[in-house]
């Protein structure tokens, strides 16, 4: 396993200990619950925005706790939804008069967890609400299944409800706004390479040299079909016609187009397909309002990419193009 | 059968979850993510740790002790599905310190309709139900037929680990296996398995 | 080869157009000479700074083009300096009544290409000055071979310059800081396994399962020595043990510290080892004033890291604390 | 020889080039980056295309044009060092379209210079130089013995491959490779290497 990385048990414990000794004045940790939180929350005058997940997929979401943000987010292990008490915990120590929200990415174990610390912190007397995820176009059959998961585009809504709640915003304007970023968000993954979780050492899945797995999430696990690897043209065709008619997407319309990298992939090849889907949007005169091309929510160290569009009107501009301060800069 | 009979159940399922933490990872990393055996393992490794401490007035409390336990430190699916189990498990019998085979099927059934609740789960859904819920009714029939516990525990442990390579022809519905759609077709369910492992190891010792 | 691309020979041009689709209102392109640079330069109230080198690297050195940092670069193809006509009609078009500053880092081709042009363009009438990075302490023998090598801190030379010529700083002045920087800023890198070049589609060495490559730059080469590949703990204390005793940095010094990616690894890995790296040096006495964890300066997919130290007083502080605006941007 | 030799040269010179991108290339890999192939074919394939095009007026002229068109493509230390060596012979037979034995090692020896001047490098550091500069020598010595052409064509390659060999005992000191210090021992030098291969494709063809 090619990791830097001491026991893989406190792999997650020394990620976060990094990321609090790294942001001092901003940040503060509380290792029994991995949880990473603003130094300067929470506040009675701001709805406190929570997101757990598994770890794994950084920087979601421990690195985009800050103004403008999330207020705090509790990882599970790698791959693995918070125990319900992380999540509880955090609800409770970012306890607000004007409400919590949890945000979460759809999936059986988050939803579980989330749901459960919501009951309890509603019984203690708790304004808390829950907002789920799920703008993974790969994921069909939605109506037998657990339905779409929550991928990259959880960027939006995070943003967009930090924004809001920074803003003042109450509880079920913070909601609208998240709800509304959510619906008109999708996403399609790809993967050239499995990653390794470093508990198990090993790739979770084996791939050939010419092989690639289409409509992946951010676990690891296969996608829905395996083809053969093919060029970056005839990869964003593939991710454009999965995201574009789903929504749909029409001429005329505004969107944000992001390019998310998988953890593996280098940012060189994340703007060549960048450069690909833009061109392709504007010969269907679908007009990219801003770019995101980066990682944002990543599956450990696979080499793969992800594209989400959002479209856009004015409020959700203004919700995105707001300032927002996090744990990790480039400056 | 005596409390200590549960205990011994209960300890049965802590050792092998944590002695099968790899096995159990790679199960889940066929079609999943690979992090099944991890999370059982960080559970039942706290459960183990606490072995001693729990409050054992009765076969109730105990279990449910050790279901908030192993609760607060497993993630993922089966943080919420295992602890429901134990705790609701727990419920049915709460103040005994004498457990009967009726008690017994009882248990599971409660722990099937709190994993259902839980997780929204059916039968045939390829999750660990798909064991749990065949290896229920075998212990009801042979209950019903008068056979003694050892071959109770032998015919659950049969039963369970025919029912868990089953799971090998469905496609799974729920978890994460589910977004493969049709490719998780033609490998077993790692829950499943899971209770099958914990169903012989049991039966083996009784 | 598991990337994106199309044809491996526009794998830099297409990088390049989607950086500048990306960033239409900030950057313009000019194909000709592979030349990204700032939409409002050049500017005859502020030092013109360009920088070449070689493609692979990114977001260094077109991705750091913009307000408070580059005004262009003219990268070369992956890992080969650009040709010497590139860098002089990038800076014939950068020209600027203050001058122009040529950064380079300190690699034969880079030097060559730069110093050449250089030579010209002051045949020509303009006022250039050229500034070389060598803050890699993996090389040693430095007095009979090319000297010390420019790797990732070569972020904190751009950083300072840009700040110094965007606050309209004269050249001589710019120039005496990137050297203040340069002066005070060590790097040493580490590969756990090698990169793959679009060009050449196949690693370029190989590195056993259980193996790493200390001392490695930024072009794919192989380190200093390989070694078994150890804990992230031990993996530090190595990097330090090179970093520190070479400036050296003591007791008492405050640094800002980077752990640089170097393409392949996940940022999670890097908040490990940036954690690690902050008490060992805090035991030293020796403070973080600022932390810089990321991908700054990448070999391509290499899966790897390196450790970079600046000693810095209140004017570099300052220098690296002044607001910078680039093409990739998390918001 | 007449101008035709010296275009025939060139072009052999470009094929190669082109033809050996990967196999240069793969050289570069072993101690160095492997751009070292692709960076000369990006500049030969240029001097291909545009070849009806240079002017062609005396060898001089022609050879700096062919300096020109290379060097504004050929990027990596490869660029500027052929460039110059293109160029410095190109000045040697300025005006010339007849070119003498003695001009041929007045030429190599100007490239030699130009590449020394530029990159900084001695012989012995594991460069191109290292098989340059023996096959300039060997030149000198067989005009000087009254060679043929065709035998100085045959010795000049035979020299410059036993010299391309011979750098595999040198520590690169230059370039890419002398970062992994003794570690570049063993090895040969890729640029060397190209010296020879070229060499021994103008000797076959002479
Ligand atoms: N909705 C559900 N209800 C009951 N059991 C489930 C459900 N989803 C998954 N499982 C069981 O959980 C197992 C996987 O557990 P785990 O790896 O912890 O979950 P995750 O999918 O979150 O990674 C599956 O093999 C299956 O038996
Ligand atoms: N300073 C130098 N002077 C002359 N030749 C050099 C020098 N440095 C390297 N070389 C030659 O260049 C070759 C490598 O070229 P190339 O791969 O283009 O350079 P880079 O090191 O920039 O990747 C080496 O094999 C060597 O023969
Ligand atoms: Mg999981
Ligand atoms: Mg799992
Ligand atoms: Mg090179
Ligand atoms: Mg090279």
């Amino acid at each position: 396993m090619k990791k830097f990385v001491n026991d893989p048990r406190s792999f997650v414990p020394e990620m976060l200990t990094g990321i609090a000794l790294a942001n001092p004045d901003t940040l503060k940790y509380v290792p029994e619950y991995n949880l990473i939180y603003r130094a300067d929350a929470p506040r009675d005058d701001k709805v406190s925005v929570i997101q757990g997940s598994g770890s794994g997929h950084e920087p979601a979401h421990v690195m985009v706790v800050g103004k403008g943000m999330l207020d705090a987010a509790c990882p599970g292990d790698v791959f693995a939804a918070p125990p319900m008490e992380y999540v509880l915990e955090t609800a409770k120590l970012l306890r607000s008069e004007k409400g919590v929200l949890l945000l979460v990415n759809n999936y059986t174990g988050d939803r579980m967890a989330f749901e459960m610390a919501q009951e309890l912190a509603e019984a203690e007397g708790m304004l808390v609400k829950t907002l789920f995820i799920n703008d993974d176009v790969a994921v069909q059959d939605s109506t037998w299944t657990v339905g779409r998961r929550g991928v990259a585009g959880n960027f939006f809504v995070m943003k967009a409800v930090g924004a809001a709640s920074e803003a003042g915003a109450d509880l079920d304007d913070v909601i609208r706004v998240g709800e509304k970023v959510n619906s008109v968000t999708r996403t399609m993954g790809i993967a050239l390479t499995a990653c390794t979780p470093p508990a198990k050492g090993s790739p979770l899945f084996e791939l050939g040299d010419d092989e690639m797995e289409i409509g992946v999430g951010i676990h690891g696990e296969p996608g829905r079909r395996r083809a053969k690897l093919a060029s970056a043209d005839e990869i964003v065709d593939e991710l454009l016609g999965a995201v574009v008619p789903d929504l749909p997407y029409a001429s005329g319309d505004e969107v944000a187009l992001m390019i998310n990298g998988l953890g593996g992939t280098p940012i060189s090849e994340l703007y060549i397909l960048y450069g690909i889907a833009h061109r392709k949007l504007e010969e269907k005169g679908i007009r990219v309002w801003r770019s995101y091309v980066g990682e944002y929510c990543t599956s450990l160290d696979m080499a793969g990419a992800s594209l989400t569009l959002v479209k856009v009107d004015d409020e959700i501009k203004g919700l995105l193009e707001a300032p927002a301060e996090i744990a990790i800069r480039v400056f | 059968m005596s409390q200590e009979r549960v205990e011994y159940v209960m300890r049965t399922i802590t050792d092998q979850c944590l002695e099968n933490e790899k096995y159990f990872g790679d199960l889940d990393a066929v079609v999943g993510d690979g992090d099944f055996g991890y999370s059982l393992a960080r559970g039942f490794e706290i459960v183990r740790d606490q072995w001693d401490t729990f409050d054992r007035s009765d076969a109730g409390t105990f279990l449910q002790k050790v279901a908030v336990t192993m609760s607060g430190r497993i993630g993922g699916t089966s943080g919420p599905i295992w602890g429901t189990a134990v705790l609701r498990a727990a419920g049915v019998v709460k103040g005994k310190t004498e457990v009967t085979g009726d008690d017994v099927v009882a248990m599971l059934r409660a722990a099937i309709v709190g994993i259902q609740a839980r997780g929204g789960a059916e039968l045939g859904d390829k999750t660990l139900l798909d064991a749990l819920a065949p290896m229920a009714d075998t212990i009801e029939e042979q209950l019903a037929a008068g056979a003694s516990s050892d071959e109770i525990a032998k015919a659950a442990a049969t039963s369970a680990r025919a029912a868990a390579e089953a799971t090998k022809d469905l496609q799974a519905r729920r978890g994460r296996a589910s977004y493969t759609g049709e490719r998780s077709i033609g490998s077993v369910d790692p829950g499943a398995v899971a209770v099958a492992v914990l169903a012989e190891k049991i039966a083996e010792g009784w």
